[in-house]
């Protein structure tokens, strides 16, 4: 039954861009508003496989988000060539007006699609192998952890707000033009693109439910509920939570590199605190713990948002801040946990 | 543009459709009101600028429908929250123009939201007013620019610091925060010192990050860099949230204006109306409008806006200017050219006048920004400006700067 | 079974000053049953730490046949073949019984190689044995979370028994347990004492003379006495200890 | 406006020659003559020495001089020039800027050298210090041999030493130079250097003195980062106080402390408001003190009790409720203040900067702030050791069932324990309304910094709490020169981050059993 209802909200949906496509009535919006949250659903996903599987709550993971997302922007930036307004034949925009005599080395290579993807995975991956690593090591667990992860996605927002880096600054990256030779304002590359991110959540979702169903998502429960039992059977848990935890940041990335060419923009207020605490509030708010409660929570939060922002703009805080504080106090295990009550 | 494939009975039929078009206005009148897009954050870090910027908009359209509205028919507001989240800017600009079809849309303060919106603008032929003062290299088919380019406010501004009035100052400080107007700017400036033999030696550049609250090592520095033998003078690219700490500082360590003066380029009445203005009376902003300003559009703007507001103690400041003014031509183009159309008012808006409440008559020149005078004021005790200088007549913006030496090779 | 000997030489462990562990030195042999007596404090727990490689000594020696375990961290020793069990029951309770047996059964451990794992015929063979043998075979399917206390114990002791460990180190069995869990679980560890070294770290002397072996006895952080249940009752530092206090 | 400023400047050439000649009578009405002309006139004024033109120059840079629309200038309703009643209708202010009050605080200097007000005397001797020419010194000379006071006759020298490097005679120069170089300021380096542009015959001397002026000044800016640090500690000493509560004590993750420092910043403002017209308006600051601490300690109150109590030992599922709570907090406090800032003000006591021995600056809000977050800590610390309260507080934190079996209400407990947190966040929102907006957003800037205080000093203890806050304060600081306030800060991040893989206990760990 379950399985039949997710057959056909996910034909439902990649039937949306063909209805746009040929003109029946699915607007431009539907598909960038939609296109949208499906890369959210990717974030929120990647969070509940470390947060509701493992126990490790990220605070940061919007940090891989932006990673993610800045590989993607900075390949479209290289792709822009000589269209800028200045008609350099290299140098971005930003760069020129700012003085910049030749590219910084780290920006070589994203001229390559195949290069900037596998960035798009590499650095948040070694990122969050770092920082888990350090952290796992040191036995940091729990609230410390979320403080940490919070304190980086924190450190790198100020980085990347300084126009020293060489990425943008402030604005970031904007003005796309194409990416793998198609127009990005055309209908096509928005159901491409549409159509990718939705495969790419497939993806996730398979790789998620494939390891919670293994023993490795046992061990990773095991993880979340009784570590030290865990590590006296035998288990090095440090390995288990560095691999979930550097796979749940390169699926952010993707879902970072997917967002870019849809939404238009990356700059680095994508790193702020209150974008990846908003993104483990989605998770909450569908259920933690079960991979289709963080799809649903990423889709109903942020249409709330959506319909809130237009509908009462001065008073939409107030409501999802009420949603948030009913959910966390009424329903413990989120949406999934109302509907499989109520079944 | 040609017509090559046109039918005469086709271009008749066209003909008869343009004679029954007055005819279909009046009978809209009561049924399709005009749509005006308010794109301004009301909630997140800037709300605080953009809140009073929606209700400017939302009083000219409250103006304008008492007066009739445009072409007899109604405007009808549509206010939506991009919550200071730039990519939430992008979906909504969509959203306005797919889903409301707005005929036009006033938003934007931040350089990058306006980034962020423009491409879709672009795509689906929309028409943004943006009235915040920027760093120009810029210049979108489907937006016009209402506030000032750097030509407009910066130089004048550094050339009083450097005339007799305003202290002949040899030595500058160029204090930002780190995002693309402050750096833009003091780049155009320092080419601009440069050329009138200040060297690099007697600039000091320094950025900080947005909300910057603690200023202590900074305003250090300052003192250490203007004891070098010079006059002295800050030029502040700070924004909005950062220039209360950074004023409250400047008077706690003692900087007077007669000493080291600082001219603002984003310190409106709005900012003032949060700080206690006594220890820095004397230091200057640059802007194209004050509320100080002594002319019957101003007076009339003012009680307007007290009125519309229900508050005598607001003030009302360059950007809201900016978007009367927008406002005002925009209303102006639609009855001119007869029509809501974007590209029927994109025509008709160059040349468009308007008596604006900074005194002057302001123009839309062909590069879609407007002539605007420039002023210096002097902040006063009571937080308002009192205008020590300005330019005899509008300036015509110069969004290309001829300080930037990479505009030569800009594609047009 | 031919096992390896434990030597704990030495062995101190200062925490900020406070000796939880002072110069204790004990051998336990292939196959003996040893019980480990001592008031609140005596260092008990810190010793099964330091073998287990929760704690590292301050000094001191800890072997396990020719093994070093001082440089060994928890999930290595475990592999070693030491189990451990706590003094508070500890199973996994968001997965079911069997789940947790599974967890515990000696296979792979690594992330990867767990995604990819599989259990065999002969495995799920074995995990139902075990079952049996803890008296748990008809709640196999049940959430370890909804078992009673004393079924916790036996889970945990089901999943040493997966993990077929050469040296067992048990932290009070029976406490909290009604008798007939008591004598069940006695039952069970003795079943176990027949083919690997266990310790088994206890409050009640009526259980430990059941056990019938070597007793040693702790007290601040050393070896205060050593041998049979009646030897160390009726010496006369132990009886001070337990009764001067 | 060339022309008009062509004109203006041979006005200007014109009165500068024609100075000697030209009497007071003349000379007042110029001061409404606009910018240029009136500071040739106060100028003049200011060297003629004729003591009427004191209380005038005073009222101009005052703003109480007047114009009216035949061009005389009115004092007090009286022509200011010849002393004849007249109207002040339709006359309007005389306006100011910058070059005009430059030449006001000279000539009014000089005017007022020989004031009988001692205060005055100082504030001239400082005026005619930064506006120096080689005509004080004949002044300043007569006016140091009838001076008394040994702070005035210092500053008078330091003037009288900064006008002598004008004179064109190197004895006397060289005198000047001496003073200066023993002054060790910064003001004094700045002269010395324009000197020795003017003067390449006298750079030896010159940069001997700046030599012994930078040897000062050294010692200064260590003092100033010093003091500039602790100011930075005390104020994240002061956010994270009230999180080392509610956080370190109850474990209650407060995303919503932010906004309890918000609300006690906008009870400042309250306290403000409601006193403005009455006898009480200059203590609004001290009285906002109770007023922050209560009114926040009353919301914490109502947050505890109705939704915080049901999360205990849920820190994560608390996290995300109050953010919930901060999000309502923030758009409440927007519709009903609006978003834009509120002025609060800051009392003279807390203006300006206090001169240590030693040429030391402090600036006073700061010093005050330093005292104030040492004093609250203080205060918490007592209040945990010595009260009833603080003795429970303590008994539910290390075993609630025990404490509940002994009497105590551990459900009041915990309210108030969330109260006196809240309330320490309200106080430090008073402390953050003198340097920092008072706006809806204000809160949102700190809450990182105070948890990483919290986190880095060691959860669960205050004096970590302030060991952190002073240490993160300091660093920042001393980075701040070398790699921008931005880098600083992230370096300051990743530190605590690496630190914290080290001791993931914090500074102060709390040791043994205990903190298992």
């Amino acid at each position: 039954m379950r399985r039949l209802i997710i057959l056909a909200i996910t034909l439902l949906l990649a039937l949306l861009p063909a209805l746009n496509l040929a003109g029946l009535g699915v607007s431009d919006f539907v598909i960038t508003v939609v296109g949208k949250w499906l890369c959210y659903a990717i974030l929120a996903l990647s969070i509940d496989l470390a947060w509701g599987y493992a126990g490790i709550l990220s605070l940061g993971h919007g940090a891989f988000f932006a990673l993610g997302g800045y590989a993607m922007g900075m390949h479209l930036m290289r792709l822009i060539g000589p269209r800028g307004v200045y008609g350099h034949p290299v140098l971005p925009d930003f760069m020129v007006f700012l003085g910049y005599q030749e590219l910084p080395w780290f920006w070589w290579g994203f001229q390559s699609f195949p290069f900037a993807m596998l960035m798009a995975l590499l650095i948040p991956g070694a990122l969050a192998f770092l920082v888990g690593y350090l952290a796992f090591r040191s036995r940091i667990t729990g609230v410390y952890l979320s403080i940490l992860t919070q304190a980086l996605t924190y450190a790198l927002m100020l980085a990347f707000f300084r126009n020293d880096m060489g990425l943008g600054g402030n604005n970031g990256f904007t003005d796309f033009k194409e990416l793998l030779g198609i127009a990005l304002n055309t209908p096509l590359a928005r159901a491409l693109l549409f159509w990718s991110s939705l495969a790419a959540l497939g993806g996730c979702l398979w790789l998620g439910t494939s390891i919670a169903r293994s023993k490795l998502g046992r061990v990773l429960v095991g993880v979340r509920d009784a570590e030290a039992r865990l590590r006296f059977l035998g288990y090095d848990t440090l390995q288990h939570k560095l691999f979930v935890f550097v796979l749940s940041a390169m699926m952010a990335g993707i879902a970072g590199a997917l967002y870019v060419p849809q939404v238009g923009i990356i700059n680095p207020s994508e790193f702020s605190p209150g974008n990846s605490l908003e993104a483990v509030v989605w998770v909450a708010f569908g259920g933690r713990g079960t991979l289709l409660g963080a799809v649903l929570g990423a889709f109903t939060v942020n249409g709330l948002k959506t319909w809130l922002t237009s509908v009462a703009p001065d008073l939409w805080l107030f409501v999802l801040g009420a949603v948030f504080v009913a959910v966390t106090l009424l329903l413990p295990r989120g949406l999934i946990g109302l509907l499989e009550k109520r079944r | 543009m040609t017509l090559p494939t046109i039918t005469r009975r086709a271009a008749l039929a066209g003909m008869a459709g343009s004679m029954a078009l007055p005819a279909i206005h009046s009978a809209s009148a009561q049924g399709a009101p005009i749509k005006v897009g308010v794109l301004h954050s009301l909630t997140g870090t800037m709300a605080i600028s953009e809140t009073a910027l929606r209700d400017t908009v939302l009083m000219m359209v409250e103006k304008q429908n008492a007066a009739g509205g445009i072409m007899g028919r109604r405007l009808e507001a549509v206010v939506v929250d991009p919550a200071s989240n730039w990519p939430l800017f992008a979906e909504k600009a969509r959203e306005l123009l797919a889903v409301h079809k707005v005929d036009v849309t006033f938003g934007c303060w931040t350089s990058v939201s306006r980034k962020s919106v423009l491409p879709v603008f672009e795509e689906l032929n929309g028409l943004l007013f943006y009235p915040v003062q920027y760093e120009g290299e810029e210049e979108s088919r489907n937006i016009f620019y209402t506030g000032a380019a750097p030509n407009q406010q910066a130089i004048p501004a550094v050339e009083y610091l450097m005339g007799a009035d305003g202290g002949e100052a040899k030595r500058i400080v160029l204090l930002g925060t780190d995002y693309v107007y402050p750096r833009t700017t003091n780049r155009i400036l320092r080419g601009f010192l440069n050329s009138k033999g200040i060297t690099d030696a007697d600039i000091m550049e320094e950025y900080t990050p947005f909300g910057h609250s603690d200023w202590q090592g900074i305003v250090t520095r300052v003192k250490a860099f203007a004891a070098q033998g010079k006059k002295t003078a800050i030029v502040s690219t700070i924004n909005g949230d950062a220039n209360v700490p950074f004023y409250r500082e400047l008077g706690n360590q003692g900087i007077k204006a007669e000493d080291i003066p600082c001219v603002a380029f984003s310190v409106g009445e709005e900012e003032l109306a949060g700080i206690d203005t006594k220890p820095l009376v004397g230091h200057l902003a640059a802007w194209n409008y004050f509320m100080s300003v002594d002319a019957p559009a101003n007076r009339e703007f003012i009680s307007d806006w007290h009125t519309f507001i229900r508050n005598p103690r607001r003030v009302t400041n360059d950007p809201m200017e900016a978007t009367l003014v927008g406002f005002k031509m925009w209303a102006q183009a639609v009855a001119q050219a007869r029509s809501t159309g974007v590209d029927a008012v994109r025509t008709a808006m160059i040349g468009q006048k308007v008596a604006a409440p900074c005194g002057f008559t302001l123009e839309m020149l062909p590069n879609h920004h407007l002539t605007k005078p420039v002023m210096i004021g002097e902040i006063q005790e009571n937080g308002q400006f009192n205008i020590v200088w300005r330019t005899p007549a509008p300036v015509p913006a110069e969004n290309w700067s001829r300080y930037i030496p990479e505009n030569a090779n800009r594609r047009r | 079974m031919s096992g390896r000997a434990l030597y704990v030489d030495g062995v101190s462990v200062v925490f900020d000053g406070f000796r939880a562990l002072n110069n204790l030195s004990f051998i336990i042999e292939p196959g003996e049953l040893r019980a480990v007596i001592g008031p609140n404090g005596a260092g008990k727990t810190t010793m099964m730490d330091v073998i287990t490689g929760k704690t590292k000594p301050t000094a001191g020696i800890v072997k396990f046949g020719d093994t070093d375990l001082t440089r060994l961290d928890e999930p290595r020793i475990a592999m070693l073949g030491i189990g451990r069990k706590f003094q508070k029951p500890t199973v996994f309770d968001a997965l079911t019984v069997f789940e947790n047996l599974e967890l515990a059964l000696k296979a792979v451990r690594g992330p990867i190689a767990c995604w990819k794992w599989r259990l065999a015929a002969e495995q799920r063979d074995r995990i139902e044995a075990v079952l049996r043998e803890i008296g748990l075979s008809e709640r196999g399917q049940d959430l370890a979370g909804l078992l009673s206390h004393g079924q916790r114990q036996w889970l945990e002791i089901g999943m040493l028994l997966m993990q077929e460990p050469e040296l067992l180190l048990v932290d009070e069995p029976v406490a909290g347990m009604t008798d007939q869990e008591t004598e069940h679980t006695a039952a069970l560890l003795a079943r176990i004492a027949g083919q690997r070294s266990v310790v088994v770290v206890e409050h009640d002397l009526e259980f430990v003379r059941a056990l019938g072996c070597k007793v040693t006895v702790m007290c601040e952080g050393t070896v205060l006495s050593e041998g049979s249940i009646d030897h160390v009752q009726n010496d006369p530092r132990v009886i001070e200890v337990y009764l001067g206090r | 406006m060339i022309a008009r400023l062509l004109a203006v400047l041979l006005f200007c050439a014109l009165a500068a020659s024609a100075r000697a000649q030209t009497s007071f009578e003349e000379l007042v009405p110029r001061l409404g003559g606009g910018f240029g002309p009136a500071a040739e006139a106060a100028q003049a004024l200011g060297t003629q020495g004729d003591p009427r033109a004191l209380p005038i120059l005073r009222a101009l840079s005052e703003g109480r001089l007047l114009r009216n629309a035949e061009g005389r200038v009115i004092l007090d309703g009286r022509d200011a020039a010849t002393g004849e009643a007249i109207a002040a209708e339709g006359a309007t202010r005389i306006n100011l800027n910058n070059r005009l009050r430059v030449v006001l605080r000279g000539a009014i200097g000089r005017l007022a050298l020989s004031s009988p007000n001692a205060a005055e005397r100082r504030a001239a001797a400082d005026a005619v210090f930064r506006t120096r020419s080689a005509e004080n010194v004949p002044l300043l000379e007569d006016a140091l041999s009838r001076e008394a006071i040994p702070e005035i006759r210092a500053l008078m020298e330091l003037a009288l030493g900064a006008s002598r490097l004008l004179v064109d005679d190197v004895t006397v120069q060289r005198a000047g130079i001496i003073v200066l170089s023993g002054a060790g300021t910064a003001e004094a380096r700045s002269l010395l250097l324009e000197a020795r542009a003017a003067k390449p015959e006298l750079a030896v001397d010159i940069d001997a003195g700046i030599a012994t002026i930078d040897r000062r000044l050294a010692i200064r800016r260590g003092f100033e980062t010093a003091f500039q640090g602790i100011s930075l500690g005390s104020v994240l000493l002061l956010a994270a106080l009230g999180l080392a509560i509610t956080f370190g004590v109850m474990g209650v993750i407060n995303m919503a402390h932010g906004e309890m420092v918000m609300i006690g910043a906008y009870t400042t403002f309250m306290v403000q408001e409601a006193l403005r017209h009455t006898a009480w308006a200059a203590w609004s600051l001290p009285l906002s003190v109770p007023a922050a601490f209560l009114v926040t300690a009353a919301v914490g109150v109502v947050l505890e009790r109705f939704l915080i109590r049901h999360l205990y030992g849920r820190p994560l599922e608390t996290l995300l409720l109050t953010f919930g709570i901060g999000m309502m907090l923030q758009q409440g406090v927007r519709l009903i203040f609006g978003a834009q800032n509120r002025e609060v003000l800051s009392p003279a006591w807390m203006q300006g900067t206090l001169m240590l021995p030693g040429g030391l600056p402090v600036t006073q809000n700061r010093l005050w702030i330093i005292l104030f977050g040492l004093a609250v800590l203080a205060l918490t610390m007592a209040a945990i050791r010595f009260t009833r309260f603080g003795l429970e507080m303590r008994a539910v934190v290390q075993n609630r069932r025990i404490a509940a079996t002994m009497g105590i209400r551990t459900g009041w407990v915990d309210a108030m324990t969330f109260a006196f947190g809240s309330g320490l966040a309200g106080l430090a929102g008073v402390a953050l309304s003198q340097i920092d907006n008072v706006s809806p957003n204000l809160g949102t800037g700190y809450i990182i910094d105070s948890f990483m205080v919290v986190v880095f000093g060691g959860v669960g203890s205050l004096v970590g709490t302030l060991v952190g806050a002073l240490t993160l304060g300091i660093v920042n600081k001393l980075l701040e020169p070398y790699a921008g306030a931005v880098l600083a800060k992230v370096a300051v991040l990743v530190g605590i981050m690496l630190f914290i893989q080290r001791r993931p206990k914090g500074l102060f760990a709390l040791k043994g059993r205990a903190a298992e």
